[in-house]
Order: C-alpha cells, then sequence, then structure tokens
C-alpha cells in the first residue's frame, strides 16, 4: 500500500507520520508538496501535525486552500483512506470533510502529553485491530484541540457511529463529548488530536498507535484483493 | 523613531551624541583615528553595536580565554555560530547556549520566542540540523504579580516558538530567588545533528562572490539592542527601549528547512545569521573572518517599513533573517530554492579584497570601514577585581546543622518549594516529543533523544546552583560543570563538552568583577579534569536592577554521548526489591542549601566543597556500572539532599515506595547538599557485581508498599505514602501561580 | 484605497474560553463591574479599488477565509478613501 | 449596563506575522486588491455602572491586562446603555 503525507507550509509532524509509515509499518511512502495537483498514485493520504501556515488566523485556515487539497477532497470521495492528525484534523474542519470547528483547550494553553484514549467504534477501517471500548495510550500535543460542533451535528456523529476515540478519564482540552477523533459519514476519513505516529516504537513510550496504521492497511488489502 | 535628520559628525564629536549610543569617549578617539576622520552618523552606529559587550566581549574575553577549548572530539570550538563535537560514524551534535534576559524583561513572551529563534539560527547555520532545545530560567520568588506575569509569558514564548517551529523542548532548569526579581534570566540552547561533509563557515571568501539576503524582511525593530543589552535595567529603560523584536517561529521554519537544503549546494561559500546587530556583525564578522571586504548596497535590502536610513538598516534586529555568500553567477538557482520556501533571497552585494565594509545608499558610500576594526579590534579591558567582604564572612562561617523539629514535614515543605516542585506546568506547554526521537521526556536528569538509524542516543541538561556561585564563585563554577556531567552520566552517557552563558552583573563593578574571574576559573578547572572542553556560550552582563545584581550565575548546557540505547538509565525506581544505595559519603553541608533557604530565609556560609578526582572516579564507576547492566535507577543528589531525591525516585512509578536506613545525624543524612554523590537501584541478582564495581553504600530497599519509610538510628523519622508527597510536589507551581 | 475594518466575533451560542479567563482576571483585579467579556479578531484589510464592488469582495473573503462561520460571526465597516 | 467595545493593535512598526500570512494567502486567492493586512483583537466587555467613571475604568483595564502596551495600542466605544 502506498501512503501520501503531505507537506505544507508549516508541517512538522511530516517526518513521524514517514517514518511511522516506512519504519515501522513498512509500507511504502512518500512525502507530497502542498501545490501538488495528483494524488492518484496514492492509496492512503496522510494530513500531518504541525502548525501549517503558522496556524495564523485559526488553525489550518490558511492551509485549507492549497492546491493538494482539491485532490485530497477527491481521493476522499474515492473513498480512499483520509488521515487527519492534530493540524490535520484542524485543516480536515476548514475544509469541510469533517463536520465541526476547532476552539482552544479551555486551559488556553498547549498541552503536551500521553493520554489514555477510549474506542468507541473499531469498525472504521482504521480501528478494526482495536477491541471495541479499549484503552490505549496515545501522546497529545495542541493548544486548539477544544473540539465543538452544534447538537444536530452531535447527534448525527453519535448515530451514525462517527466518534472513533474519546478522551477517557479527565478530558485535556475541554472537547464537546469527550471527543478525540472523528469520521466522516462515509467513514473513510478521520481526523483526531492525539498522535498515533508518536506511538509505534515502545522505546519512546507506547506501540498503541501502530494498529490504527496496520489497520488501514488491512482494509485496504481486503478492498482490493488480488489473485496471484 | 525614523531618524531623518541625522547629526553631522562634527555634531557627534562636538555633542558627545556617541555617548547615548554606547561608546566612551576614548572608543570614540579610537574610532576616529582608526578612521583617519571623523565617523559619520552610520559609521558611528556601526561600532557602537559591535563594540558593545554583547558582540565584542571587551570585558569578558581576558576571561574566556581561560576555558579549555580543545579536546580530541572537537571539530569547532567557540568562534562560529556553534561549536561541534565528533561523535563518530561521520555524525557530529553542535550545540550552543545564548541568553534573551533584557528583552525578555521587556516582553517576556517576544523576548523569550526571539531568544529560542535566534540559538535555533547559529545551530543551523553551522549547517546542523537542530534536533532539541533546552532552557534555563531564572525569576524572582513566585510572590508578586510582575514575577508571575513573567513566569508564564516566558514559558509560553519559548512553547510558542518551539512548538510551531516542530524542535523538541526537552529539557532545562528553573529557580527562584529574590535577586532575580526585576531582571530574570532566559537561556535558551540549541542542539543539532550534522555530517562532518556539511559542516559550514560564516565567511565571506573569493572576492566576487555574491553576498545574499535571504529571509524576513528589515524592520525598524531591535534597533541597538545589542548595546540595550549591555546596559542595566533602570526605570528610563522604557524610554530607551527599541521597537520589540516579535518572533515569526513559521518563517523560520522555512528558513531552517531552506537553508538545510542551500548547504547541500556547492554554490554555498560561507553563512551567517544576523543576530544581534543584525546586518552589521553578519557582514563585518564574515568578511573579518576571511580577510576579505564586503560591499553592500542597502537599496535592495529587502525593507518592512519606508524611509529606512542606513543606519537603521544596519542596526536593526528584525529576527529570521541570514546572510549568505554564494558562487558568483549561481544567484538564480539560489532564489529558485528560497522560493520554493516563498522567501526572499536577494543579492545585495560583493565579497571585495580590500577588507573593508562599504555601504551604499541612495547612491552614496555612506560608510566605508575597515571590517577587522568592527569585528576584531574592539578594545579589550582588564577590569579592576576585588573580593567582597560578604565573601570573607561566609568562609569564616562553619557549617552547622539548621534546626530542625519534624523531618518528615520539613521533606513535604522542601517537595513545595518551587526550585525542587515538579516543573511539569512549564514543560507540559513545551512539544517535547516531536520528531519521535525523544526517549527520556523531562522530568529525569538529563533528556535523552536517540540518533536514528544508529544504536546511539544523546543525553543533554542545562545546569547551574547560582546560590553556590553566590557563596562560592569558584566552587560554585566547579559545581555548575560537575552537576552537569552527573546528570549525563546519570543517564548512561559520557560528557562530551559543554557551551555555556555567563550571566552576571555590571562587570565595571570590582566585586562582581571578582565573581566573574573566579567562576570562570572554577569552571576551566572542571572542564579541564571532567574532560569536557567549552566549544561555545555567550555572556550577558549587567544583569542589575536598579543597582543590584542577579546572583552570579553562569549556566553550563552539557551534551553526552550514549553509546547504545540499551544504556539508557532513568531517576526513577523500577521493580519492588531491588536494591537501593548511595555512592558518596554525607557531610554537614548546608551553606547555600534549599534546607538554609527554608529554615533561614536566607543564604550564608560556605558552598559545599567539591574534589574533583572523587567526583570524576564516582562518576566513571557509576557509568560503568550502568554500561555493564547492573543499575536499574540512577539520580544524582542536588537541592534538597537524599531526602528529595529519594522522594523524586518514587514519583511516576505509580505503586513503588522505598524504604531506607540511616545512620548518624538524620538532618545530615537526608538534607545535606554534600557533592559528588548518587542515590542508585540495583536488582538483588546484580548486588555482587554492582557492589565490586562501585564503591557505594547499600541503605534500603524499593517496596511495593508506595510509602517513603526512613529510619535513623533504628528510630522511624519518615512514614508517609508516596501519594501525599507527590501531590505536594506536583501541585506547588501551579498552585503558586493562581 | 479603502480601509476595511473587520469584527470576527465567536457566536452566541460558543462559549469563549479566552473571554471567561479574561473576565475571571479581571475580577480578580477587582474590577466586579464586568459582567462578560466576549474575544474576537478585529482585522485592518487595506483595499485598493478593483471592478468589483467592494462589499461584494469584502462578504465573500471574510466567508471564505476570514472567518469560520461555523463558530463566527463576522461585521465589517468600510471607510472612505484614504489617499497615500 | 454598558457594552463597551475594545479593539487592540500591534503598534505600527510592530511586526505583523499573522496580517502578513493573511495577505499573502488573500494574494494566493486572487484577491490582488488587497493592500495591506493588520490583525489585531476586538473585546466585547459588559460594564455595570460603579461609582467611578467608565473611561477610568476602561482605559485602566487596558493599560494592565488588555493590551499589552509595550507592542500594542488599544481605542475603545462605550455603547449607550442596553438594559436587560
Ligand atoms: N562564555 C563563553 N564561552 C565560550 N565561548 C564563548 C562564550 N561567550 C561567547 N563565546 C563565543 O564567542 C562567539 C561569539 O559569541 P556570540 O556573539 O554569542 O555568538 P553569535 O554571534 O552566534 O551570537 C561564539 O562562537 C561563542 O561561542
Ligand atoms: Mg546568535
Amino acid at each position: 500500500m502506498k501512503f501520501a503525507v503531505i507537506v505544507f507550509p508549516g508541517s512538522n509532524c511530516d517526518i513521524d507520520m514517514f517514518h511511522a509509515i516506512k519504519d515501522e509499518l513498512g509500507e511504502e511512502v512518500e512525502f507530497v508538496w502542498h501545490d501538488s495537483e495528483d494524488l492518484s498514485g496514492f492509496d492512503g493520504i496522510l494530513l500531518p501535525g504541525g502548525f501549517s501556515y503558522g496556524d495564523y488566523l485559526r488553525s489550518g485556515s490558511i492551509a485549507r486552500f492549497s492546491n493538494v487539497m482539491k485532490e485530497v477532497v477527491k481521493a476522499a470521495e474515492q473513498g480512499k483512506p483520509v488521515l487527519g492528525v492534530c493540524n490535520g484534523f484542524q485543516i480536515l474542519l476548514e475544509a469541510g470533510l469533517l463536520p465541526g470547528a476547532m476552539l482552544r483547550n479551555t486551559n488556553l494553553k498547549f498541552m503536551c502529553r500521553t493520554v489514555g484514549l477510549r474506542v468507541e467504534n473499531n469498525e472504521t477501517m482504521f480501528t478494526t485491530s482495536f477491541d471495541h471500548g479499549q484503552t490505549i495510550q496515545i501522546p497529545i500535543a495542541h493548544g486548539e484541540g477544544n473540539y465543538y460542533c452544534d447538537d444536530a451535528t452531535y447527534k448525527q456523529l453519535l448515530e451514525n457511529g462517527q466518534i472513533a476515540f474519546t478522551y477517557e478519564g479527565t478530558n485535556p482540552n475541554g472537547s464537546l463529548g469527550d471527543i478525540a477523533g472523528i469520521t466522516n459519514a462515509q467513514g473513510n476519513v478521520l481526523g483526531m488530536m492525539p498522535h498515533p505516529e508518536r506511538a509505534v516504537d515502545s522505546l519512546l513510550g507506547s506501540a498503541d498507535g501502530l494498529k490504527l496504521f496496520q489497520s488501514i492497511v488491512k482494509h485496504w488489502r481486503d478492498s482490493n484483493v488480488v489473485t496471484a | 523613531m525614523s531618524l531623518q535628520l541625522e547629526p553631522t559628525a562634527q555634531n557627534i564629536k562636538d555633542e558627545k551624541i556617541y555617548r547615548e549610543m554606547g561608546l566612551t569617549d576614548e572608543e570614540f578617539g579610537m574610532v576616529e583615528s582608526i578612521l583617519g576622520h571623523l565617523p559619520n552618523y552610520t559609521e558611528t552606529g556601526l561600532f557602537s553595536v559591535m563594540w558593545s559587550e554583547h558582540c565584542s566581549y571587551k570585558n569578558s574575553k581576558p576571561l574566556l580565554k581561560k576555558f579549555p577549548v580543545t579536546g580530541e572530539h572537537v571539530l569547532q570550538g567557540p568562534g562560529e555560530g556553534a561549536g561541534i563535537v565528533d561523535i563518530g560514524d561521520g555524525q557530529a551534535v553542535a550545540f550552543k547556549i545564548e541568553s534573551h534576559n533584557h528583552p525578555s524583561a521587556i516582553e517576556p513572551y517576544q523576548g523569550a520566542a526571539t531568544g529560542v529563534g535566534g540559538i535555533i539560527r547559529d545551530v543551523f547555520s553551522m549547517g546542523a540540523r537542530p534536533i532539541a532545545v533546552l532552557n534555563s530560567l531564572r525569576f524572582g520568588e513566585l510572590e508578586s504579580a510582575r514575577v508571575k506575569y513573567l513566569f508564564e509569558e516566558v514559558v509560553a514564548g519559548i512553547a510558542g516558538y518551539g512548538n510551531c517551529i516542530g524542535i523538541p523542548t526537552v529539557g532545562g532548569e528553573i529557580q527562584f530567588d529574590a535577586s532575580y526579581d526585576g531582571n530574570p534570566l532566559v537561556n535558551a540552547m540549541c542542539v543539532g545533528l550534522i555530517d562532518h561533509k556539511d559542516i559550514q563557515k560564516g565567511q565571506a571568501k573569493g572576492v566576487g562572490n555574491t553576498v545574499m539576503y535571504v529571509g524576513a524582511k528589515t524592520g525598524r525593530d531591535g534597533i541597538h539592542g545589542a548595546t540595550f543589552a549591555s546596559e542595566e535595567l533602570s526605570d528610563t529603560s522604557d524610554e530607551k527601549r527599541p521597537a520589540v523584536q516579535v518572533g515569526d517561529p513559521f518563517m523560520e521554519k522555512l528558513l531552517l528547512e531552506a537553508c538545510l537544503e542551500l548547504i547541500k549546494s556547492d554554490a554555498l561559500v560561507g553563512i551567517q545569521d544576523m543576530g544581534a546587530a543584525g546586518l552589521t556583525s553578519s557582514s563585518a564578522e564574515m568578511a573579518s573572518k576571511a580577510g576579505s571586504g564586503i560591499e553592500m548596497n542597502l537599496d535592495l535590502v529587502p525593507q518592512r517599513e519606508t524611509g529606512m536610513t542606513a543606519y537603521e538598516m544596519m542596526l536593526s534586529e528584525s529576527q529570521e533573517r541570514m546572510l549568505i555568500v554564494i558562487k558568483k553567477g549561481r544567484e538564480e538557482e539560489i532564489q529558485e530554492l528560497f522560493h520554493k520556501y516563498d522567501l526572499d533571497a536577494v543579492a545585495v552585494g560583493h565579497v571585495t579584497d580590500d577588507k573593508n565594509l562599504r555601504l551604499i545608499h541612495k547612491g552614496e558610500v555612506i560608510a566605508d570601514v575597515p571590517a577587522d576594526a568592527l569585528a576584531e579590534d574592539a578594545p579589550v579591558y582588564h577590569k579592576p577585581s576585588s573580593e567582597p567582604s560578604y565573601y570573607r564572612e561566609f568562609q569564616a562561617m562553619h557549617n552547622e546543622e539548621p534546626v530542625v523539629d519534624n523531618i518528615e514535614e520539613t521533606l513535604n515543605d522542601l517537595l513545595k518549594q518551587p526550585t525542587i516542585a515538579s516543573k511539569e506546568w512549564v514543560y507540559d506547554q513545551y512539544d517535547y516529543q516531536v520528531r519521535t526521537n525523544t526517549v527520556v521526556t523531562p522530568g529525569s536528569d538529563a533528556a535523552v533523544l536517540r540518533i536514528r538509524g544508529t544504536e546511539k542516543a544523546l543525553a543533554m541538561t542545562t545546569d547551574c546552583n547560582s546560590r553556590y556561585l553566590y557563596l562560592d564563585p569558584e566552587v560554585g563554577g566547579k559545581i555548575a560543570v560537575a552537576e552537569a556531567a552527573r546528570n549525563i552520566v546519570c543517564s548512561g552517557g559520557v560528557p562530551l563538552a559543554i557551551t555555556d552563558c555567563l550571566n552576571f552583573g555590571n562587570p565595571e563593578n570590582p566585586e562582581i568583577f571578582w565573581q566573574m574571574e573566579k567562576a570562570v576559573d572554577g569552571m576551566s578547572e572542571a572542564c579541564h579534569d571532567l574532560e569536557a572542553p567549552v566549544i561555545g556560550g555567550n555572556v550577558s552582563l549587567y544583569n542589575e536592577t536598579n543597582g543590584t545584581a542577579v546572583y552570579p550565575t553562569p549556566v553550563v548546557g552539557m551534551v553526552g554521548l550514549i553509546e547504545n540505547v540499551e544504556h539508557i538509565t532513568t531517576q526513577v525506581f523500577k521493580n519492588a526489591g531491588d536494591l537501593v544505595y548511595v555512592i558518596g559519603e554525607t557531610n554537614t553541608e548546608f551553606g547555600g542549601s534549599e534546607l538554609q533557604k527554608l529554615v533561614h530565609g536566607r543564604i550564608f556560609g560556605q558552598a559545599p566543597a567539591l574534589d574533583l578526582t572523587i567526583e570524576k572516579s564516582r562518576q566513571q564507576q557509576l557509568l560503568q556500572a550502568i554500561q555493564q547492566g547492573l543499575v536499574s535507577s540512577a539520580h544524582d543528589l542536588a537541592e534538597g539532599g537524599l531526602a528529595v531525591a529519594l522522594a523524586e525516585s518514587t514519583f511516576g512509578t505509580n505503586g513503588l515506595g522505598v524504604e531506607v536506613d540511616l545512620k548518624g545525624s538524620a538532618v545530615t543524612a537526608l538534607f545535606s547538599e554534600t557533592q559528588s554523590r548518587f542515590l542508585v537501584s540495583v536488582a538483588p541478582e546484580q548486588r555482587k557485581a554492582f557492589e565490586s564495581t562501585v564503591d557505594a553504600e547499600l541503605i534500603g530497599m524499593v517496596t511495593d508498599q508506595a510509602a517513603i519509610i526512613v529510619r535513623n538510628e533504628g528510630q522511624t523519622v519518615v512514614n508517609r505514602s508516596v501519594k501525599e508527597f507527590e501531590e505536594s510536589w506536583r501541585g506547588a507551581i501551579s498552585c503558586l501561580l493562581s | 484605497m479603502m480601509k476595511v475594518k473587520i469584527y470576527v466575533t465567536l457566536r452566541e451560542s460558543v462559549l469563549d474560553p479566552q473571554g471567561t479567563a479574561v473576565k475571571s482576571s479581571l475580577h480578580a483585579m477587582n474590577y466586579h463591574e464586568v459582567q462578560d467579556v466576549r474575544i474576537g479578531k478585529y482585522l485592518e484589510v487595506t483595499i485598493a479599488p478593483s471592478d468589483r464592488p467592494i462589499d461584494e469582495v469584502v462578504r465573500e473573503m471574510c466567508e471564505k477565509l476570514l472567518a469560520n462561520t461555523v463558530i463566527e460571526d463576522f461585521e465589517y465597516e468600510v471607510e472612505e478613501a484614504i489617499t497615500q
């Protein structure tokens, strides 16, 4: 399976995403510059964390207009897995690929720590390798992870099982319904504030994040059965 | 603040205008004779910044000469943006520390942020990929609203810049003391990785080669920042204040990536960041180091504001700018490289052979001065030095134990002292994991980063107990270096080298200069004996507010090499049943100790003694044991002594506790700050091997009771749950802030 | 040249962590008369005359980029020409 | 009840990275008529009448907390009483 890691000016978790896929997951991966106009060669699209365009104005608000985003939208429509982590999540929200918006953490501070996540839905193409209700340890590092949406939207998220992960125990940023990650209605676009790519090697604390990427590959294999 | 009507050369002399720029009458005379004519306004400006203490080290040079600066692994010593040390396999580590004290006192968020930005540029200007930043901070007691504001904003500024640019902030140190009330210290250190072949120099070589300006546009910010940093803060500082520099970490991220791409190009001849004294120091230093000259046309300099004078452009300290020299004729490809990152890259001049810095503005030569005169020929002052009377008094005192009625309660109080308490409130705000190499995150003795694609890792730390330095600058200076080395060794590393930031008061005061001399003597001796040469650093003087100086604070930044990630060791206990040892005997030493401060509300007496021979052999023994895999946890004994180290080793272990038996006076055994001591835990099966490798005293055992139990001469003096102690320790700082 | 002043505010329904924090520090500073604080953005945009009506341009910029209409409202004022 | 509108802007020669980034993004979106963008804060503060003149109170709050006068300037307007 071949992944694209989209690099916006100011992305800074691009390299982590790259190594997670290449070294730990063992799949193909390439960096794709923000002005690229073709993602057709890729099976999965990864929007990494960081501070695209300095996160000026609003996180993700400027990156959402880069050329490559038209292609990301196309890929999403084609049903390809699209994962946005942290700033990537914020960009997906600004681009309207996911519902809702991000507010500043309630304590108004950037927060870096490892938190427990509850797997709310293990039937998405990103979560099948987890057990339902399982708690996993994944690092967060953000100042604007306070997810917000209106009641109607929240109701939909619940009904369609679009809430993939919630914070276990204390909610670090005040997000609505303890939301840590959501998918679109089709289930092929996932945005999450925690960093699975930072949890792929036990030397660095946790390897729980690897299962997320493995789920993506598993889904891809199953849906692209090649007869040898 | 545009200076449209500049005074004439004659006015400058007659009305002694150069004094406002920081030049003395003698210095102005020197300038006049160097030039052979009266300097005009721009030329006077160039000399005033380049001859400021901040850029010229005119007061500290004679001291810096004492530092051992060579070693078998040193590839680049002091003199460039950062020093560089070999770590094998064609790789090297580049690092440097720098102060941003005065800007941070005025505008703490931006002052700290631009301090981080500046030191990062120093490191990537060498061609190194920055992999980590650390800091060393000093504030007044966390009581007044102003100090709390400074503390919160400085931390936010460091976080804001480091998090955005995506370089992990992995460690640092913070101390609080009234002497820093009006003059906080903000030192930032950056560590980078580099392949030997990529090492760059800030040199303007090759007559005819093109000088290019890259990065952010120039505005009027920070004009005379360098001279400003070379004066005491006073209540009138506000008026003198230059327009505050605002950092743009996004811009610097682009500049960083562009420059690291640039160094792969054979078109690049030299590169230097525009730090203090901006365009002036970068151009003059690059020409001087290469023995060449530079001619620049200032009309070509990208400008953010209209109507800027030559003086303003040359002295501006706008951030996120670099000066590069490239081979003639390669301009276009370099421009393309930078445009890919939406950055300006403009040819502003060329290298000449007349060794002069020549500036053209609006078609006229507005300044024409010898580059060496600016960069090299600043006067050097050997300031008078005299031993302060307070020192003699302190030396005359002999050590006595502070009176403690309740040992357990005292330990709890110590854990709440902001200098000892958990700094979680601070490093929670730092992204210490980005780029996924941080193996040991903030909170242990040293931060540890793995080196991808190798077995190796780097340990890094900043240290300086300025209380000891105040009591005895020479011993205190030794201790600062030794403590840094202890932290590296405890993490499983071999100390490679140090960078230092000498934060002192006004050197024109003989007692302050005496502190500087003694501190540098002590540090030099320790660096020599512990084989950790000084590969770079920075000097920050005039750290005084309305006449009162900060404690002498020569911060030490040290990097160590861990041969194999297997050797990485942290301070927390690992398993119930492990044996607990102390390395090093304990004497009654409370001068400058946390307990003395707690009990007496002030510090006095003699600093703890330090024997470098003993220090070294203990460090070697411990490191050997760690490398042989005999050690479960290692922690050096510092502020608060054994008691605090015991407590810290149980924190975050969820479920482990410790039980120890001590002899002699409980107060001394638990709270003395005798140097060269370590707390180590060892698996029972390793007992024999460990004891035959290390001289250590077995004092107890790690338990699964989650309590800290201390018996002294058979009597229980501490018996409290880890949870209670840990809450006091974790909550202290946020509690003081709210 | 036109100077356009744009005010971007959080919607009533959206709670404003920053405003809440500022309000409580004001109270801590004994400004008890303060009832409520809402914090938004204030943008000054200088615009050269173009073939499109300025209102159309400004409105569009706000809806596309300057405000996130999921959580924010915007208002603006166009100031009469400034000559430079 | 008074409603006070406070505008906090960066001082003239202080760099505005945010404004610069927004400006170039607007250009990238083909709003070439945009000449300059400066971004500041907009605060709406509701204040109950007190014994002190409102201007005095507002000015003081701005200088002490709401604006960082080292790099920022502020202006404000007091809107006539709003009854709730
Ligand atoms: N305390 C010190 N110890 C050793 N070297 C120092 C010290 N202070 C300054 N230096 C060296 O002098 C040179 C100039 O210092 P500085 O002006 O701070 O560097 P930069 O020009 O990068 O700001 C640097 O190479 C620095 O390493
Ligand atoms: Mg510098």
